[in-house]
């Protein structure tokens, strides 16, 4: 990452220091006090958390920031040199590794030890695995939370009420007695309150991509969107200032016809291609990864990975103030891979409609069968429906193994120049 | 003239195609791969450049003699011109060779390494003319494997003679054959038809009259031949020393090669060298989807390579061998560097050798048939190209697995097969500038 | 009272036999024969070299008390029983080098670490999946490729100045990747190098996950002989931070063997103790 | 009466027929007879069986399906099983099949039912889904919930009703079939030469296939057959297989394993038969006394939560101590999370315990059988060159 580094927008500057500040308060629990709870992306109940004065560090998160600066690849071999095996989940190996090297976080401190493991097991099965090793390791209380699998596309009265269940008789009493504070329903309408609000210009920047040429790149550009609200920011004061921040941002460049900043500080206005894409990018290369696609003037317009932490577009759910536990359980429910298959189809065909892009690109990820395992099928549907055609890359998240940009970069310039001729050869059509 | 040319530079082997302005075919010329890259397209590209040629004198000739003296006059040139071309190589490889072996590794046994060495090129010499005899047939037209076999057969002989170690010798060659063939090709091609063309005479095998000489030296030898455009394409094109727009996808080059040869093509498996390749095209060529392998060599070309080198025959016995299996039996491992493995566990269980060749080629087949599969299946009518396609064990099982589960289609195999990809590059080379 | 036994090691590339005379904890070596297979069929093979080694010895197949088999040895038909291969190279490496805690046993197609105690009993082990890559058969191809003999690959890999490592993972398309450096300009040197280091990244890995943290590896197998991947691999173990020194031994590619005919001497003296000699010859 | 080589036989015949020959016959036997598919690790069969309904267990292709449209859904880095499944469907091997459970074991078979769904919309396809909470008033009143939407689903498919007492009836057949096949399992623990593991493995996969009385009757005559069968004791040490619960090994590979020099002790092969331990009451709610069993007394397995740190691993521990094992192999498929991301915590717990182990992984088509017998060959020479116990065994 030695390229030079593009003007940073106030909505990007905002955003580390947000990071920065709570790395900070995570390192220094010593001066504190403060309980820290570890829980994931999906399913992850930041305002549950907040209700108790606790903090929030996201492992999953972590092996990202280690993936991003490169880090994963020597973490991973140590795992796999303590017997784990090289096919499973890279993000769980990448953090057990990370363990083993001090548990250093980004900020060069070391990482106190959770208090409590918040097992939200939400739409993957991984997360009950690596919780369990990693309550083997920190031998602290471990709570699951099981957020059922909505197989048949819709969440069910029964699936709710076994949630709010386990919320109350299980999750709260645990982050009680981690943090010493007594649950307040109240403070968790407040929080819930602020959570919709930026969820509300999350949506709203999300959609501007239907505009053309698209004011942001909802894959590369939208994991930074999707930051605060994702991790351990929903529900916070700063979210909703960032999502407005951001909001206005967009809006501008949305006034002015521009599209999105790329990391070598040039606008990508010339769009070429819209695209959807489907599953989590690679961080180890990711500006390599990125640069393959904007070098070729191609944006990408939606993507299911900003969903994976919850689904606020698709069929409008939002945080709600009124029925707190039941709408935790709900985002819970909703998020991306706790839908089943027709439901993914369903979402990545209207996203292409919509958005009106040239076709849906795959990432398949290598570590994730709860992404990955019935991609193929999903891409040839979402043709199917759309007439559009689909591609298929394999990467991997965060291991540097299996990242290899000559194969990527072939097939994704096959893909463009496949419907750069399609384009050509029916000019009417089009 | 003008001229367009398409080279696809494989893992295995570099083709190129030369094309008129009307998209026909001129001449093809193939070589194997290396690793001087812009070797092996120049070479790939002038023996492409000498088949064109041939089809020139092929056309100035038509006009002024019979079909039969067309035929052996070509026969004869060509003949004569290989021999010429082969003969310029092997004193190159000679010099090498003699320079090599002042390696002091050798020190011990110099003198009777050189004389070994001049032994076994005064033979390779001699022998060299028997090989391009008339009529004669060669294993093989790439100078890496003729020479090398050869060079073998006379070393091992040599090397006995003398109390020399083979391996000595062996070792010597095969440092040499790479440098020289990373050589970029010497000497003028005009130069050497003339040669080919008075050796043509001396053979007497043709009689052509002065004037008739005169036309087709004028008509064909001299006929300008332009390289308008050139496209590059296969695994190795992002190191052509070409600029981005004369470089294409190997994708699509073959979805247009093959829509080309038989426009009725709607589905295309390409296995070359180190990939397999699922293309569906529309009915202009154009790529509708695509599959491949990626990271993992499994059942490519280079596994029957594998296999060949396992058992010590060359490529193209494979497929006539497998041919005389009385069954097939069930082989799992696809891996490439394992295939040599399996066939020896399964030899040491004493299964025949031609019913494990054919479960090998079933093998590559039923993975090729997944990647079919990912790319979308078979719409007829169906292509295969690649070099694989030359065996016809593999061939023999595609065509049954493909009835089975895609019923009867039509299945294209073109004797020019290898050529697919170099071909819709050439075709691209041509739409650029028309 | 002495007894005579016998270890043939069957492997993919080479097969190998040895003799040994027994008695006690004392083990003298008589006799050893180390035939590369090439496209011979390995048990007729493994049949002449014994009874060749034998007569050498002065010996008859009635003198041997016990023949072990290791290796791909189980179908052997005139065996006494048979051993498998870690078992019999923990043991064989521990005859060698007596201060061996872990061995690393490398061969044409496969790759074994395995720790073992003083007594030459395997305690982990570690194998190489069923992926070739990184495999003896790689490198023996590539150095053909670049026109390099086997034993030139060790001291060659020594002269590297600036190792370019392998990024592919499969064995085939590494080549590959190797065709592509040269075509960079990267001398041999560095190409072996930057191969030896891959392999012994992994290799190291290997020792690793076994739990191989002090004392000395043993390689043995036909890749122990590569002064270059010994060398690497030292350089990958420091990185490592483990406390380990890995050695080849002139006579390791024996090891198998060796092991095998050392069980057999344990072996029949069990089997004496316990009344079975009749199984025993 | 049988001997062991007819009804392994049998079994054998079952195992390799793709066509479920014996599933479309019992079916064909009466038109309101149907078949429902499940895949593994667990789901209530006695629900099935009480609809009228067999229970038809989907393992996979085996070693010996070519596949060949199956690679087209799936990526190389997941594991066979999916993709065989898939080609089973896709050449309309199952097109017999009325009903098709996934349940939950790991996100590949919840996302095939996904995509069965879509692929094959005129049959029932659910996921079915176990609490990961185990309070009665928790978990057990959600799973509660989930059978009865099962039995509905069942009961719409079957066009009739499933009365309490046509359920406590199943129970009943399903506890005998329990109860015997733990004889069968306690017989090999004794005397393992007497039962061979590829024998046992073939009985229980025939478990899945055909009706339960029939195969309680199987195991009988099984049963019965060692008594009057006399084997050779062979050297052997002895094993305990974990991890192979869903995609399952090639009967090649369960063969090399005891070739090579070990008994199979206990196994976790065919969980479904096995999953709820002991009897389940047949007085009370049927419904409930299900829900209750899987909660209290169901084994331990890689796709259960263990919600106390101390107990996990510890039903494998006890495994190996009740069976007199003297190691174990982690034998799991390839790419199989479940399995390998459990295989760390349970081997910790085996290190505590002092018991030795090997892992190595496989694909339900491995070919290769030459690592398998030499790491399990190794283990075994170790086991009986170094133990004390196995000096006594000679
Ligand atoms: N004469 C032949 N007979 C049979 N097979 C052949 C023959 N020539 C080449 N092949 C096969 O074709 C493969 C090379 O195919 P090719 O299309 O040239 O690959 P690439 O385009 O990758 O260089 C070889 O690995 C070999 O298996
Ligand atoms: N002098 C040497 N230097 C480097 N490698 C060698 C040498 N001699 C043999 N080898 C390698 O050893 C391998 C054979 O090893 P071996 O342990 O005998 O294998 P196997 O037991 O499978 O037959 C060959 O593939 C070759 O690459
Ligand atoms: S399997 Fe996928 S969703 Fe689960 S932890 Fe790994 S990357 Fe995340
Ligand atoms: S299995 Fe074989 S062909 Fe595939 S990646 Fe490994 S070495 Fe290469
Ligand atoms: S084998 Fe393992 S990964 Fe595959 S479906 Fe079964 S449990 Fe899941």
């Amino acid at each position: 990452m030695s390229a030079k580094e593009a003007v940073k927008e106030p909505s990007m500057l905002k955003q580390k220091e947000m990071i920065a500040r709570n790395y900070d308060l995570l390192t220094s629990k010593q001066e504190h006090g403060r309980a820290i709870a570890s829980t994931f992306v999906p399913g992850n109940l930041n305002e549950l958390i907040m209700c108790f004065d606790m903090l929030n560090n996201l492992p999953e998160i972590n092996a990202i920031q280690n993936g991003l600066r490169r880090q994963s690849g020597g973490m991973i071999m140590d795992a796999e040199k303590q017997g784990h095996s090289e096919d499973v989940c890279t993000y769980v190996k990448a953090d057990i590794g990370m363990m083993a090297k001090g548990n250093i976080a980004p900020n060069g401190k070391p990482m106190p030890n959770p208090d409590v493991l918040l097992l939200s097991y939400t739409g993957c099965f991984t997360f009950m695995k690596w919780f369990e090793l990693l309550r083997e390791q920190y031998k602290c209380p471990t709570v699951m939370l099981h957020v059922p699998y909505e197989g048949d596309g819709k969440p069910t009265k029964n699936m709710r009420d076994y949630i709010v269940r386990q919320l109350k008789e299980e999750v709260i009493p645990a982050l009680e007695k981690a943090s010493g504070v007594k649950f307040d329903i109240d403070k968790l309408r407040e929080i819930l309150k602020r959570s919709a609000a930026a969820e509300d210009n999350l949506v709203w920047v999300l959609n501007s991509a239907k505009a053309k040429p698209s004011p942001i790149d909802s894959y590369f550009g939208g994991v930074y969107y999707i930051g605060p609200i994702f991790t351990a920011f929903r529900g916070t004061q700063d979210a909703v200032e960032y999502y407005e921040l951001l909001r206005k941002e967009v809006q501008q460049r949305l006034d002015e016809g521009r599209g999105p900043m790329t990391p070598e500080g040039v606008e990508l206005t010339e769009q070429k291609y819209r695209l959807v894409v489907e599953g989590p990018p690679n961080w180890t290369s990711f500006r390599d990864f990125w640069k393959m696609f904007y070098d070729e003037g191609a944006v990408v317009v939606a993507s299911s990975y900003t969903k994976v932490g919850g689904m606020y577009d698709y069929d409008g759910f939002r945080h709600d103030p009124e029925n707190p536990l039941e709408s935790l359980a709900d985002y819970c429910l909703g998020c991306y891979t706790n839908r089943n298959l027709p439901t993914r189809i369903d979402i990545l065909a209207k996203y292409v409609e919509e958005f009106e892009a040239d076709g849906l690109l795959i990432n398949s990820i290598k570590s994730c069968n709860s992404f990955s395992a019935g991609q193929l099928m999903m891409m040839r549907e979402v043709e199917k429906r759309t007439g559009k055609p689909g591609a298929f890359i394999e990467t991997d998240l965060v291991d540097p193994r299996y990242f290899s940009a000559a194969n990527v970069k072939n097939r994704l310039e096959s893909y463009l120049q496949m419907i750069d001729q399609k384009r050509r050869s029916k000019p009417a059509a089009a | 003239m003008q001229t367009f040319i398409g080279i696809d530079l494989g893992s295995t082997t570099t083709k190129a195609v030369q094309m008129d302005s009307d998209g026909n075919v001129l001449g093809r010329g193939i070589t194997n791969s290396r690793s001087n890259y812009d070797t092996a397209a120049a070479v790939a590209k002038q023996e492409a450049m000498v088949a064109s040629r041939l089809t020139l004198f092929h056309r100035s000739l038509s006009g002024i003699a019979g079909a039969d003296t067309v035929k052996a006059f070509l026969e004869s040139l060509e003949r004569n011109f290989r021999l010429v071309q082969f003969l310029e190589q092997l004193q190159d490889l000679e010099k090498t060779c003699k320079r090599n072996a002042e390696n002091p590794r050798f020190d011990s046994i110099r003198k009777p390494m050189a004389e070994a060495l001049d032994e076994v090129f005064v033979r390779l010499g001699a022998d060299a003319k028997t090989q391009f005899k008339p009529g004669a047939e060669r294993k093989s037209d790439f100078f890496r494997d003729l020479a090398g076999s050869r060079y073998m057969h006379f070393g091992d002989e040599v090397a006995k003679e003398a109390g020399l170690r083979f391996d000595d010798l062996l070792h010597v060659y095969d440092k040499s054959i790479i440098e020289v063939e990373n050589r970029p090709p010497a000497g003028d091609l005009r130069d050497k038809f003339l040669a080919a063309l008075d050796a043509v005479k001396n053979e007497g095998h043709v009689s052509l009259g002065a004037s008739e000489m005169d036309t087709l030296i004028t008509g064909a030898l001299d006929t300008g031949l332009d390289e308008t455009y050139v496209v590059g394409t296969g695994y190795g094109r992002v190191r052509l020393p070409f600029p981005k727009e004369h470089i294409r996808s190997e994708i699509l080059c073959h979805g247009l090669g093959a829509h080309l040869m038989y426009p009725e093509t709607r589905t295309v498996l390409d296995i070359g060298g180190q990939d397999t390749k699922a293309i569906q095209v529309d009915e202009s060529g154009i790529v509708a989807n695509f599959q491949m392998n990626d990271r993992c060599a499994a059942g490519t070309g280079r596994y029957l390579g594998y296999v060949a080198d396992e058992m010590n025959i060359g490529l193209h016995e494979l497929g006539p061998m497998a041919m005389k299996a009385n069954k097939s039996l069930r082989i799992n491992s696809t891996c490439t560097v394992f295939a040599g493995a399996e066939l020896r566990d399964r030899l040491a269980l004493g299964d025949r050798r031609e019913d494990i060749l054919a479960g090998l080629h079933r093998a590559i087949i039923l993975r090729a048939m997944s990647i079919i599969s990912r790319s979308g299946g078979i719409t007829d009518q169906f292509t295969f190209t690649g070099g694989v396609a030359k065996n016809e064990a593999a061939v023999r099982e595609l065509d049954k697995l493909v009835k089975e589960n895609y019923g009867d289609v039509t299945i294209n195999i073109n004797p020019n097969s290898i050529y697919t990809g170099a071909l819709g590059a050439a075709e691209f080379a041509r739409r650029a500038v028309s | 009272m002495s007894v005579i036994t016998a270890g043939i090691d069957i492997g993919t590339g080479a097969v190998k036999t040895v003799i040994f005379k027994n008695d006690g904890d004392n083990h003298e070596w008589l006799a050893k024969r180390c035939d590369r297979i090439r496209q011979r069929d390995p048990f007729q093979l493994a049949e002449r070299a014994y009874d060749e080694l034998l007569e050498e010895c002065g010996l008859k197949r009635d003198d041997v008390a016990y023949l072990a088999t290791t290796g791909d040895g189980e179908n052997l038909s005139f065996h006494t029983g048979h051993f498998y291969s870690m078992t019999t190279h923990a043991r064989g490496a521990i005859y060698l080098e007596p201060e061996a805690r872990a061995v690393l046993d490398i061969g044409a197609l496969h790759g074994r670490a395995i720790r073992v105690d003083d007594r030459g009993k395997v305690l982990t082990y570690r194998m190489t999946s069923q992926c070739a890559s990184g495999s003896g058969q790689f490198l023996e191809n590539i150095a053909r490729y670049l026109g390099i003999a086997q034993d030139e690959i060790g001291p060659l890999s020594q002269e590297a100045d600036d190792p370019e490592r392998v990024s592919s993972i499969c064995a085939v398309l590494a080549e590959t990747d190797v065709i592509n450096m040269v075509s960079r300009g990267i001398t041999a040197p560095n190409i072996l190098k930057g191969i030896h280091i891959s392999m012994a990244v992994r290799l190291a890995k290997l020792l690793k996950s076994i739990g191989a943290t002090e004392g000395t590896v043993l390689m043995t197998g036909g890749l122990a002989l590569d002064t270059g991947l010994v060398a690497a691999l030292n350089e990958a173990i420091t990185k490592e931070k483990v406390s380990v020194v890995a050695k080849g031994h002139t006579e390791s590619i024996y090891a198998g063997a060796i092991g095998a005919a050392l069980w057999a001497a344990y072996r029949h003296q069990k089997l004496a103790k316990l009344g079975h000699l009749a199984m025993a010859s | 009466m049988p001997s062991t080589a007819e009804i392994t036989a049998r079994c054998q015949e079952l195992y390799d027929d793709l066509d479920f020959t014996y599933a479309r016959e019992w079916k064909a036997k009466d038109p309101s007879r149907k078949v429902v598919g499940f895949l593994p690790v667990y789901v209530p069969r006695e629900l099935i069986h009480a609809a009228g309904a067999l229970p038809l267990g989907i393992y996979g292709g085996g070693e010996s399906l070519e596949v060949i449209h199956g690679d087209a859904y799936y990526q190389s880095y997941i594991c066979r099983i999916p993709r065989s499944t898939i080609e089973l469907g896709v050449t309309k091997r199952l097109d017999f099949v009325d009903g098709m459970l996934f349940p939950f074991v790991c996100d590949v078979i919840r996302n095939l039912s996904g995509l069965w769904k879509v692929m094959f919309p005129d049959v029932m396809v659910r996921f079915f889904d176990t609490p990961q909470n185990f309070k009665a008033g928790v978990g057990g009143d959600y799973y509660v919930h989930e059978l009865n939407e099962l039995k509905e689903a069942l009961e719409k498919m079957a066009g009739r009703p499933i009365s309490d007492d046509d359920l406590r009836n199943s129970i009943k057949l399903y506890n005998e079939n329990r109860r015997l096949i733990e004889e069968v399992y306690a017989l090999r623990m004794r005397e393992p030469w007497k039962a061979p593991s590829s024998e046992v493995y073939l009985l229980m996969r025939a478990g899945t296939i055909i009706d339960v009385e029939e195969h309680n009757q199987m195991l009988r005559d099984y049963l019965e057959a060692t008594k009057a069968e006399d084997r050779p004791i062979r050297d052997n040490a002895r094993i305990v297989i974990t991890g192979s619960f869903c995609e399952q090994p090639p009967l090649n590979l369960i063969k090399s394993i005891e070739m090579a020099g070990c008994y199979v002790v206990d196994d976790d092969y065919h969980l479904v038969n096995r999953f709820l331990v002991g009897e389940v009451p047949v007085e009370g709610d049927p419904i409930r006394s299900l829900v209750d069993a899987f909660l209290t007394s169901s084994v331990e397995t890689a796709s259960k939560y263990v919600p106390e740190e101390a107990d996990k691993g510890q039903f494998l521990v006890e495994q190996v101590r009740r069976s007199g094992a003297e190691g174990v192999i982690f034998a799991a498929p390839s790419f199989c999370d479940p399995a390998l991301l459990d295989r760390p915590m349970l081997q910790h717990r085996l290190k505590e315990a002092d018991v030795p182990y090997i892992a190595f992984k496989y694909a339900e088509n491995s070919g290769q059988m030459q690592p398998i017998r030499e790491q399990a060959g190794t283990f075994a020479d170790s086991i009986k060159l170094w133990s004390e116990t196995s000096e006594a065994a000679e």
